[in-house]
C-alpha cells in the first residue's frame, strides 16, 4: 500500500527523522496562509500516488504568499501526468507546502527486503535526487548495502559503513547513523516493504534532512495497523481497481484488453492472459478470485466486467483446489440470475469438485459456451471477443 | 521413491479444525495419506476427523511420531505456528497459509538458519507423490504415479501442468508447489537438487513466473549441477511491467524479473522453454519421446 | 542493582501486567489512608531488599485502616531480620499497602540470562510462593522452560507452551500469553538481570495478578538508565559498600574477618582471601580496586579501613597489568600523608611499572612490611593483624 | 607452536587513540608485536603509534591483512565493535573491554553463532604466546617461552601463576585469559581444545572461579576428550555464598557455581587440584617431574 509524500513525513518526523517544515493544504487558500507562517517562501508539491513530479511540473517554487497560492491554484483539480502515470494521470488534491531549504548536496537512503538474503537491506548512495536504478546501472560503486540482522538491529558500526560510503564526515556520521536507526525501527514497527528517502539532503548549514521521502506498506501486515490503513488514499488509484476490492476482490489489476477474465491462482491467471494474448486477444484484466467460501466473490465479478464498458468477452477459468468448481457454478447461475449479462462468457472448471460445478452449469439453462481445456477456452475467448465488436 | 512425501509420511495438521484444515486433511486421508494427528490450542484431548489434537506441536510429535507438518494456521498466526513446529524438530513444513506478513518471515528464515527442518511455502498448494501421499491442496486424482517430477510457484498452474501430463499419460514422481510468496521456504534449486537424487524421477517441469531471481538461480544449477532434463514454462509474459499481478512474488522489480530474462537464463542453462502454457504436457511427451 | 517490590509493581504495571491495587506509605497514618481508598482492608507489606519476609513477620494483614495504622507502625523505622538478610537485619523505611486479594492458585514466572546458553532463559511453574530452587530440587518437572531468541523474541507458541506447563487452560492461556510477552519486553528494555514474578496468583475471579515481584538489573547497563538509577535504596545496603561506592570504589564486598584487603582483579582478589583463611586469617573485605588511573582510589580504599573499626592489618596485593604498581606506590604514600593510619600495612607489588612502584615506596620513609611474594603478603598479614589485637 | 597468536599475528587495535588502547598498543609493539593498523572512527587517514588508523575495521582488513583485533572500546559501544569485527571477517577477537551490559553481549553471541570469527572476553586480560606476540594487558617479561599452556578466567590471578611457573624456569606456550564475564565468546572447553591439539602444549593449568558451570563443562572435556595433564586452582572458596565478588561471573548461583562442586568435578576428571594459590607453580613442577 502506498501513501502520499505528506504522510510519510509525518511518519518520518514522528521516528525522530528531520523533515522540512510545512505541512499540506487541500486549497489555494491554505497554501497561501501556510506560505505566510513559513516566512513568505514555500515550495509546492503536488500529492500524487507516483514519482517523476518535478519534470511534469508537479513542484512550483514561490517566492511570496500569493505565489503560493496561484501554484497550488494550478495544481489542485489537475490530474498531473508523469513517467509513472497511465496517460490519463493522476488527480491532484492536496498540495504540500514546504519551506524552501539551501541544499548542500542530495544523498539517498533505503530500506527494503531483499528476498535472496531474507533480510530487510539498507542501501545509501553520495548520489542522490534521482532514480537509485540509474545509479545502480552508470555507478554501482556509489552504493553501499547493509543487511539488517533481526537478532542485533541495525548497528552503529553498520551506519557508520554507510554514512562513510556517502562521503559524510563529522557530526553528520553520527547524525546519519541515528537518523538511519530511525528509519530501521520505522521500517519494522510499521511493517514497511519500501521507505526510502531521495534525497536525502544535507542543508547548506550542514544538517541532514529528508527532503523527498516514500514509504510503501506490506498489505499482508496491514491487520495490525489500522493508523495506516486509514491513510490510503482511493482517487489515486484506478476506480475499477478500488471498486474490486470493495466487492471482496483483492487481486484485480486493469490491463489494456476487452476479455474479461476470471480465474484462479495468480501463476494460472497470468499463464491464461499469456495464453489470450498468445491467441492473438488482450485481456481487459487480471482476476485471482482467491478462495471462495459462498458464492458472492463470483457475483461480484460479473458485476466488475459490466462496470468495466471494455469488456466484449469473459473467461472463466478455474482449476479447483482450495476454490471449488460448484461454488464457482453456483455463483455463476447466480450472477446470470441477478444481473444483465450480455456478453459470451467461456467456462472452463476443473479440479476438486468439477462434475458437481458441470451439472449445476448444465442443469441451470444458462447461457455459456463450454470449454473443454485451457486452450480452448483461451481460444474461444478471443474469437467472442472479435466477434462480439 | 519420491521427493519428501511418500509411504512413510506421517502428517501432522496445525490449524485442523478450522475450516480450510478440516475440508482439506479430509481430502489428503481420503487420497490415502496417515494423517496421524492435529493442532490447535486449547483443543488437547479431543478427537477430529477421526484423529487426535492437541495443544501444541511438541506433545504432537511426541505421541504420534508425526514427521511432516501441514499449516492451515490463519496468516496473522502462521510465523508462530512455523516457529513452533521448527522448534519441535520437525523434519518438513508445508505452509499453506497464504498472506503471511512479510517481516513475519524474515523471522522465520532468522530462526530457519541454523535448523535441520526444511520449509516448503508458505502460500504453498502442497505436496503429492501420486499413489503414495498427497499433503496439500491438489486434487488427488489428476495425478497418476511415474517418473517425472513437477516443481512450481504457482498452485493452479501447476494443477493445469499435471492434468496435461495426466492426459498424455505421464505420471509424476512428485509436484511440489514451492508457493508464490516473495519469501519461500525452499527454492527451485533446493527441490531440483532432490529431484535430481531421486532415482523415480527422471525429467523434471519446472514452472516459474514473473518477479524474483529464483529462475536465475534455477538456471545456474541445472547448468553446473542437473544432468536430467528439465522443461520450463514462465508465466507473466504478457504482463505489463510495475503492475502488481496477485502476489508479492509477481512484482516486476527490476530487469531480472522479467519473463523475458528469465527464459534467457533459463534456455541458456539447456531448459527446453514452453511457450506455450497449453502445451506444456505434449513437450514433456516429446522430450521424454526422444531421450 | 536491586529495587524494591513496590518499584517493581510499578515497572510491571507500565508494561501492562496487573498488579494488586495498593500504594506506598511512609509513615503509619498514610497506611491507614491508603487502607481506607482500599475499602478498610489491606495487606502491609515491608519493603526491604531481601526475601523471606513473610516468615519474619514482615507481612501483615489488617482488616480496618486502624489496623493497618498499627501494622504499619510495627513496621517502619525497626530492621527486619530474614534467613537472607545479615543477622542485623535491613531497616525499614516503607510499607506497601495492597488490596487483599482472594486467591485461588499460585504460579511462578521468571526470566534470566542463561550463561550456558547465552540467551534469556523463561521459567515457569504451577508451584509458585515457595522458593523456585526447592521446586527445582523437588520436582524438576514441575519447571517449564523457554529460550528467548532475539531475532524472533518471544513468540505465542512458547507462552503456550509456559502457560500449559503452568496448567492453565481457557482465557487464561492467551492472558498468560500477553503477560510474559509483556515481562519479556519490560526485562530486554530495562536490562534486568532477574525479573521474577513469585507467585504470579491466580484470584478467585479467575484473573492473572502478579502478587510479589523481583527486579533486579545489570550494572553494566545502567548508564542508558537514569531511570533505573534514580530507584536506589542505598539505605537497603551494607554502609560500608555505599561509602565505598562513593569513595569510587566499585567492587567493595564487606566480609567478616579483620584484615583489610586492597587487591586488583576478582580472581587474584578471591584467591588472596582463599590464602589469607589458608594461613588461618579472616578478610575484612573484598576490595578489587580496578584501574587506577591516579591516586585518589588508593587512598580512598584506606580511608575505607580507617572507617572499619574490625581492620587490624591491612594487606595490599597488586599484581599490575591495567593497574600500575607505580600509581599505587604513589597512592599509598599519598594516603599515608593525608590519613592517621595505624594499622601495620603489608605490601606486595608486581607487574607494570613494578620497579617505579617499589622505588616510590622505599625513598617516602612510610613504616610498611615488605611482602616477597603472594604467599609472604598473606601469611604476614595474617600475622599482623593477631599481633594487633 | 602456540595457540591463537604468534609470530605470524598481524594485529589490528580497535580503540586505539584511547588511553588504554593507546597504552597497551604500545607495550604489545615493544613486546614484538605486530600491530599493524588501529580503527578509531573519524581518524581514518592519521597515524598513531606510527600505524594508520581506519574508520573502520572492514577498510583496516582489507589495507593491512590485518588477522587478529584486540578491543579497547569503551563498554557502551565494545559490543558494536565486536559485531563489525565479527560482519568483517576477522579470524580472531579479543576484547579487552570490562562492563559491556549482558544483552548486548547476548546480542553479540547470537550474532556469532553462524560465524567463524573466535571471540575471546571479554574482560579479558589478553593472550600471550611468550617470545612471539603478545596481544593484552599481561606483562610481558614475567614470562618466558616454554610448555605450559594456561587458561584463566581472571587476569591477575594468571599473572600470579605465570610469574610463579617463570620463577621455577618453567615456561609457557601460551597464556590465554578467558575473561570473567557471565557470556564468555570462549570458554575453558574451547581453549583447551586448542592446548590439546597444540605441539607444543605437554600440560596446561587451568584457574577457576566461583559462579557458572564452566569448569565443570572443562572437567567433562577432560575426562573424555584431553590425555595432556591440567591442573587447577579455583578462586573463592573463603568466599560467602550469595555475595558478589567483582564481577557478574563470580555470582555464585545454585549449587554448581561453589568452589568446592568445581573441585570436585575437576577432581573426578583426573585434574590435580591445588588448595594454596601460592603452589601453583611448585605443583606443575612436581607434575612435570614425575611425567
Amino acid at each position: 500500500m502506498k501513501i502520499h509524500e505528506y504522510q510519510a513525513k509525518l511518519l518520518l518526523s514522528q521516528y525522530g527523522i528531520p523533515v522540512p517544515q510545512g505541512r499540506v493544504a487541500s486549497t489555494p487558500t491554505e497554501a497561501k496562509e501556510i506560505t505566510t507562517e513559513l516566512g513568505g517562501k514555500a515550495v509546492i508539491k503536488a500529492q500524487i500516488y507516483a514519482g517523476g513530479r518535478g519534470k511534469a511540473g508537479g513542484i512550483k517554487v514561490a517566492s511570496t504568499p500569493e505565489e503560493a497560492e496561484r501554484a497550488a491554484s494550478q495544481l489542485i483539480g489537475t490530474r498531473l501526468v508523469t513517467h509513472q502515470t497511465s496517460p490519463e494521470g493522476i488527480p491532484v488534491t492536496k498540495v504540500l507546502v514546504e519551506e524552501a531549504c539551501e541544499i548542500e548536496r542530495e544523498l539517498y537512503l533505503s530500506i527494503l527486503i531483499d528476498g535472496t538474503a531474507r533480510l530487510p537491506l539498507m542501501m545509501a548512495s553520495e548520489a542522490g535526487g534521482i532514480e537509485i536504478e540509474e545509479v545502480a546501472q552508470s555507478s554501482p560503486g556509489k552504493i553501499s548495502r547493509t543487511y539488517i540482522e533481526l537478532a542485533i538491529g541495525l548497528q552503529a558500526y553498520q551506519g557508520r559503513k554507510l554514512a562513510y560510503g556517502m562521503n559524510l564526515h563529522g557530526k553528520q556520521v553520527g547524525e546519519a547513523t541515528r537518523l538511519m536507526a530511525n528509519l530501521c525501527n520505522l521500517f519494522i514497527a510499521k511493517d514497511c516493504s519500501l521507505a526510502e528517502i531521495n534525497p536525502l539532503a544535507i542543508t547548506a548549514n550542514g544538517k541532514l534532512v529528508a527532503l523527498d521521502a516514500k514509504l510503501d506498506f506490506d498489505n499482508s501486515a496491514l491487520f495490525r495497523h489500522k493508523d495506516i490503513q486509514k491513510l490510503q488514499d482511493e482517487e489515486q488509484e484506478e476506480a475499477l481497481e478500488v471498486q474490486a476490492r470493495k466487492w471482496g476482490i483483492n487481486n484485480y489489476v486493469k490491463l489494456n484488453g476487452n476479455i474479461g477474465c476470471m480465474l484462479n491462482g495468480a501463476g494460472l491467471s497470468m499463464a491464461a492472459n499469456d495464453l489470450i494474448q498468445h491467441c492473438g486477444g488482450r485481456a481487459a484484466n487480471f482476476l485471482d478470485i482467491g478462495v471462495v467460501n459462498n458464492t458472492n466473490r463470483v457475483v461480484n465479478s460479473f458485476k466488475m466486467f459490466i462496470a468495466d464498458p471494455r469488456v466484449k468477452a469473459v473467461l472463466v477459468n478455474i482449476f479447483g483446489g482450495i476454490a471449488r468448481a460448484d461454488i464457482i457454478a453456483r455463483g455463476i447461475v447466480e450472477a446470470y440470475k441477478q444481473l444483465d449479462i450480455r456478453f459470451p462468457v467461456i467456462i472452463r472448471l476443473a479440479g476438486t469438485n468439477v462434475e458437481e460445478g458441470k451439472r449445476i452449469l448444465a442443469e441451470s439453462g444458462i447461457n455459456f459456451i463450454e470449454a473443454k481445456d485451457f486452450y480452448d477456452g483461451a481460444y474461444k475467448a478471443v474469437e467472442a471477443a472479435r466477434d462480439n465488436k | 521413491m519420491s521427493i519428501l512425501v511418500d509411504e512413510n509420511t506421517r502428517l501432522l495438521v496445525q490449524g485442523i479444525t478450522g475450516n480450510e484444515g478440516t475440508f482439506h486433511a479430509q481430502r489428503c486421508m481420503e487420497y490415502g495419506t496417515n494423517v496421524v494427528a492435529g493442532v490447535t490450542p486449547g483443543k488437547e484431548g479431543t478427537q477430529h476427523l477421526g484423529v487426535p489434537i492437541f495443544n501444541t506441536v511438541e506433545r504432537a510429535i511426541a505421541e504420534t511420531e508425526a514427521n511432516v507438518s501441514i499449516i492451515f494456521v490463519p496468516p496473522a498466526f502462521a510465523a508462530d505456528g512455523i516457529l513452533e513446529a521448527i522448534d519441535a524438530g520437525i523434519p518438513l513444513i508445508i505452509c499453506i497459509t497464504e498472506g503471511i506478513p512479510v517481516l513475519d518471515m524474515v523471522k522465520v528464515h532468522s530462526y530457519l538458519r541454523n535448523k535441520s527442518t526444511r520449509l516448503i511455502g508458505p502460500n504453498s498448494p502442497g505436496v503429492i507423490s501420486p499413489g503414495k501421499c498427497k499433503a496439500g491442496l491438489m486434487l488427488g486424482d489428476i495425478h497418476i504415479p511415474g517418473n517425472v517430477g513437477v516443481v512450481s510457484r504457482s498452485g493452479t498452474l501447476c494443477y493445469e501442468v499435471v492434468s496435461q501430463l495426466t492426459k498424455l499419460n505421464i505420471g509424476q514422481s512428485t509436484c511440489v508447489g514451492i508457493g508464490g510468496d516473495a519469501l519461500p521456504g525452499s527454492t527451485f534449486i533446493d527441490i531440483l537438487r532432490l529431484f535430481r537424487e531421486d532415482k523415480d524421477t527422471r525429467a523434471v517441469v519446472l514452472i516459474g513466473e514473473i518477479g524474483s531471481t529464483f529462475e536465475q538461480g534455477a538456471a545456474e544449477f541445472i547448468r553446473n549441477e542437473m544432468a536430467k532434463p528439465v522443461i520450463a514454462f514462465i508465466a507473466g509474459i504478457s504482463a505489463p511491467p510495475g503492475k502488481r499481478m496477485g502476489h508479492a512474488g509477481a512484482i516486476i522489480t527490476g530487469s531480472a524479473g522479467k519473463a523475458s530474462e528469465k527464459i534467457k537464463a533459463l534456455s541458456q542453462a539447456g531448459v527446453t522453454i514452453v511457450p506455450n502454457p497449453a502445451e506444456i504436457g505434449l513437450t514433456m511427451q516429446k522430450n521424454i519421446s526422444e531421450s
